[in-house]
């Protein structure tokens, strides 16, 4: 009965044990997180067994009912998620162990509390069936994010400067739509609201505020022309905060977006032009992304380039409006997800060895860390696209429904930016095979950092393989039936 | 223009916000100094509870605490204004509150690295170290 | 650059002014705001939660769970800024250091103190850079803090029926601090509410309102069911969740209060905690 | 009678009010602009809350908690706005501010 919220309430009562513990026994601290995502992993298993029984379940906060309180409402796609967010996180706190104790010294409680809320925060934004606490949930999912990514010398808390003014402005918009839509319809709760905005006239006021929720949310996003905050961020930060945030923030808001559109915005309320102007910024960001990430020396940098690309993909796809971009885009977010994540954890593994992540640091890196190198070229394969891999068979679903409508810029674009990876992440593995690792390059690779990565990896290709039943299961019964 | 008038009457309050709304986002625009963006965001939120707030107004209603008399017998919602839009932005302000404490925390790191908080002399500090 | 902003800024300005087109005009009983949801709220809290301030009523109880997040931001805040811009204790501080002998009231000037004298009974440390003891002010103060403290207290305590609830006694209860710290000096606010008192307090407090969730789970109901206060005590469920009401923001209080003192000590002292202002 | 002692005072008091704004825009330092915000204010604000606890005693006597409230915040005025004058000021002679003098008495000086 308690699942919905279980799998959130473990990380909330963990980051606040963490800084009881970090101030009396911060020994700790650390097996305290781990508790804390490992419970809440286990409870987002046992929700998605759940759903995928029992169908959507509703978990009244409060015990007032809907329209009066707020509910989390958790349908398969959802579990989904939360699994996925989750799982990742869980992921990232074991294969960064030896930083996180390390390299905060006395501020571990903190990095792990806030680490902890900002995953609570995401998996919030997921769960929740109300849109101002949405809202509240983005701000705790930010918040403590600009915190994380903000620690660190040199350009790191600049760059997450950068991100706070920008994302500040993108969760006020949205917060600005939402009050739109309260003033017209005068409910808060988003099933609520999807059944007065079917019967409500359909007026200027009302594509206004359906656009400044849209737009809000592209801020956040990182959508073509805002996406300047990203790569700073995730490129100037520790390797923690980048590999825990990359894989979640930008595929959280893109959720947001679907469900925006596939459960509460009625097709007549979109603005006319919005879908066009979404379809023209996704290709743009997928052309731009691919291009600036083939002028980057910094690697973490490049793949977050790479990042605003894949943005673009999923905006194009859920905005083509028909069946298959929506499944592809859905998909993506999974696929996207477990990339980056398998990326950013084989770029953290090497960076603690080699320092700084450029190109020429990269030499030999098959010999002396093959199994770190075989998880990165599963990584790097999938975000091309290679046949057994998750990142194939999304944007396989991309290409046929953009084929399927007609969108053969966008089509162009998704295959230029597949080309453009093949260069980009062959480079790193002819400098990583060929060349020959430094006299003094003593590399390391321990069993407990090497373990979750390869969970990642393993997942790339168990799911690429089960596809078509994330498909059926997860995503085909979410897109309403209207949508062809 | 008839028409533009009634409009600029009876919807003012949403005037005000749209125009505070813009001098925070052109602040934040335009401003080379860090300390003035954040004073833009700040108005720029700040802007948005003023519209949230106006929401709530109902033509002779007072505030939302229930007088004495009315606790006994039947209440009438004429009476009282909107107060969930309070609720929200009590919200909203303590949200924002909160990424100021944040945002000026990150500015005294980034003075602490690049001694200055000029938008344009930190990116030529980054160009030419 | 400034003409390209203007250009953005006045194009997003005439577009939100054509959206409000259909919006009710100010001060409409009839449009949908005031209808749907808050209607409920006015006409019904309070035979539910024997709250006559229906925002106090909406915050803390229909809507708590975005109350606790609300306390959550706050508390993420506050470890941030602790995250972000603490200085490690051990490192060296640069800088000039004043120390007044007790006795004669002669300063000493020190450079790069990485030594600091303990508690030394002959010498106290002095702000280098705000040395206020002035004694109108700090008498006036001194004076002056209880009353605003009491004042917190009673805004925390009373916000069922008048204006008021956690974050803003909290807020007021931080500022008797911020001026104890204005009016003497950093130090003697770190001597009163040290760091670690100050973040046990916040975690404590958001403790607190997670526990009162907890407690509804545990006796069978949803989380934030304050109708699990029911029967304690021999209260009907109305006053089960006044009461419900009234422990949450006194949680949330605490949160604040906490939170606010370690952001402006974080600050004021940049990231020192020892001097500053 | 009363009536006309309400009036009065509220209207001297805004007029101090007036007076200290005007001294706040028009004085020539930090100083001379402080001393009026201070002064006419405290005074100001003093005069004006006893008008109201007249008006308030003559309209509605029962609820004398009110009246005795704001005699409280007068207390309360009283006492924090000159102390909050006086930091300033020091604040201001501790940064190096030095006061205004009217320039014909500095030639003198010379």
């Amino acid at each position: 009965m308690h699942d919905v919220v279980l799998t959130i309430l473990p990380l909330l009562f963990g980051s606040f044990l963490a800084i009881l513990a970090g101030w009396t026994r911060s020994a700790l601290v650390y097996p305290l997180g781990v508790v804390a995502l490992a419970l809440s992993t286990g409870f987002c298993v046992k929700l998605l067994l759940g759903v995928l029984s029992t169908g959507t379940a509703t978990y009244l906060l409060g015990g007032w009912s809907p329209p009066w309180g707020i509910v989390f409402v958790i349908d398969t796609f959802s579990a989904g998620m939360m699994l996925l967010i989750s799982g990742s996180a869980l992921l990232t706190y074991l294969a960064f162990r030896a930083e996180i104790i390390e390299g905060f010294a006395e501020k571990t409680a903190a990095f792990v509390a806030l680490l902890l809320l900002t995953v609570a925060g995401h998996m919030g934004i997921v769960a929740t069936g109300d849109l101002f606490n949405l809202y509240v949930l983005i701000e705790v999912a930010a918040l403590s994010g600009y915190a994380l990514l903000g620690y660190g010398s040199g350009r790191a808390p600049l760059a997450s400067l950068n991100y706070l003014c920008v994302g500040s402005v993108g969760a006020s918009l949205y917060l600005l739509g939402v009050g739109y839509l309260y003033i017209l319809t005068g409910t808060l709760n988003m099933a609520d609201l999807a059944q007065i905005m079917l019967a409500a006239p359909v007026t200027a006021s009302l594509h206004g505020a359906v656009a400044v929720i849209l737009f809000g949310l592209w801020v956040k996003m990182a959508l073509f022309p805002f996406h300047g905050w990203l790569p700073g961020a995730y490129a100037m930060s520790s390797p923690v905060a980048a590999a825990l945030l990359a894989p979640l923030t930008t595929k959280v808001m893109v959720y947001v977006v679907i469900r925006l559109l596939i459960g509460v915005i009625p097709g007549a309320a979109i603005p006319e032009a919005l879908p066009d102007v979404a379809m023209l910024l996704g290709t743009a960001a997928i052309f731009a992304g691919s291009l600036m990430a083939y002028r980057q020396i910094d690697q973490r940098r490049m793949i977050a380039y790479i990042l605003v690309a894949e943005v673009g993909y999923m905006v194009g796809g859920m905005f083509i409006g028909n069946r298959t971009a929506m499944t592809g885009a859905m998909l993506h977010i999974f696929a996207d997800a477990l990339m980056t994540l398998t990326l950013f954890l084989a770029l953290g593994s090497i960076a603690r060895q080699r320092g700084e992540m450029v190109l020429a640091n990269m030499r030999g890196l098959f010999r002396t860390m093959p199994f770190t190198m075989a998880a990165f070229v599963l990584g790097a394969m999938s975000m091309i696209g290679v046949p057994p891999l998750f990142g194939f068979f999304s944007k396989w679903y991309l290409l046929s429904g953009a084929l399927e409508s007609g969108q053969y810029l966008f089509m162009v674009g998704l295959l230029v930016s597949s080309l453009v990876n093949v260069v980009l992440f062959f480079r790193i593995f002819e400098t990583a095979f060929f060349d020959e690792p430094g006299e003094s390059v003593r590399d390391i690779e321990h069993w407990s950092r090497v373990t979750p990565l390869a969970v990642a990896a393993v997942l790339l290709i168990v799911a690429g393989l089960s596809s078509g039943l994330i498909v059926d299961r997860l995503i085909a019964g979410i897109i309403p039936a209207s949508l062809i | 223009m008839e028409d533009f008038l009634t409009q600029l009457t009876s919807k003012y309050n949403f005037w005000a916000y749209i125009v505070l709304m813009m001098v925070g986002l052109y602040a934040m625009i335009a401003k080379g100094n860090l300390i003035k963006k954040l004073i833009g965001l700040s108005i720029f939120q700040t802007a948005i509870m003023l519209f949230y707030v106006a929401i709530g107004s109902k033509a002779g209603a007072t505030i939302p605490i229930l007088r004495d008399h009315t606790l006994k017998g039947v209440i009438d919602f004429v009476e009282y204004i909107n107060p969930l839009p309070h609720v929200l932005m009590l919200t909203a302000i303590v949200v924002s509150v909160a990424t100021l404490g944040v945002a000026l925390a990150l500015v005294l790191r980034v003075y602490d690295v690049h001694q200055t908080l000029e938008e344009d002399e930190i990116l030529e500090k980054i160009k030419n170290p | 650059m400034k003409k390209t902003a203007l250009l953005a800024v006045i194009l997003t300005g005439a577009l939100l002014i054509l959206s409000m087109e259909n919006f009710p005009s100010w001060g409409d009983v009839q449009s949908p705001a005031s209808l749907h949801l808050s209607r409920h709220f006015i006409e019904k809290s309070y035979e539910q939660t024997l709250t006559p301030n229906l925002v106090t009523a909406v915050l803390g109880d229909y809507r708590g769970f975005d109350t606790m997040l609300e306390t959550v931001v706050v508390f993420t805040a506050a470890l941030a800024c602790f995250l972000v811009i603490r200085l490690p204790r051990d490192v060296c501080t640069p800088g000039l250091f004043y120390y007044r002998h007790t006795r004669t009231g002669l300063v000493v000037r020190k450079h790069d103190a990485c030594e600091l004298p303990g508690e030394n009974p002959t010498f106290e440390r002095v702000d280098s850079d705000w040395p206020p003891h002035d004694v109108v002010v700090v008498s006036t103060c001194r004076m002056v803090i209880p009353f605003i403290q009491l004042f917190g207290l009673y805004v925390v305590a009373h916000g069922h029926y008048s204006p008021g609830g956690g974050f803003q006694g909290g807020v007021i209860f931080a500022a008797s601090y911020v001026l104890l710290a204005v009016s003497h000096d950093l130090r003697t606010l770190v001597h009163r509410l040290n760091e670690r008192v100050t973040h046990l307090l916040s975690a404590a407090g958001v403790l607190l309102f997670f526990g009162v969730g907890l407690f509804g789970m545990a006796m069978g109901l949803n989380f934030l069911d304050y109708g699990a206060l029911e029967g304690v005590l021999g209260m009907s469920l109305a006053s089960g969740h006044s009461l419900g009401i009234l422990l949450v923001e006194i949680g949330v209080g605490m949160t604040v209060t906490a939170a606010l003192v370690i952001i402006f000590k974080l600050l004021s002292s940049r990231g020192t905690v020892t001097e500053g202002l | 009678m009363i009536e006309t002692l309400v009036i009065f005072l509220c209207c001297a008091g805004m007029l101090l009010f007036l007076g200290g704004m005007i001294g706040i825009l028009r004085l020539p330092d930090a100083y001379t602009r402080l001393h009026m915000a201070g002064m006419l204010d405290t005074l100001g604000l003093l005069i004006l809350l006893l008008g109201l606890v007249l008006y308030g005693f003559l309209h509605a006597p029962m609820s004398l908690l009110v009246q005795f409230k704001i005699l409280l915040l007068w207390g309360f005025v009283l006492v924090t706005s000159p102390t909050a004058t006086h930091a300033m000021v020091d604040a201001g002679v501790r940064a190096g501010l030095t006061p205004w003098v009217q320039p014909d008495a500095k030639r003198r000086r010379k």
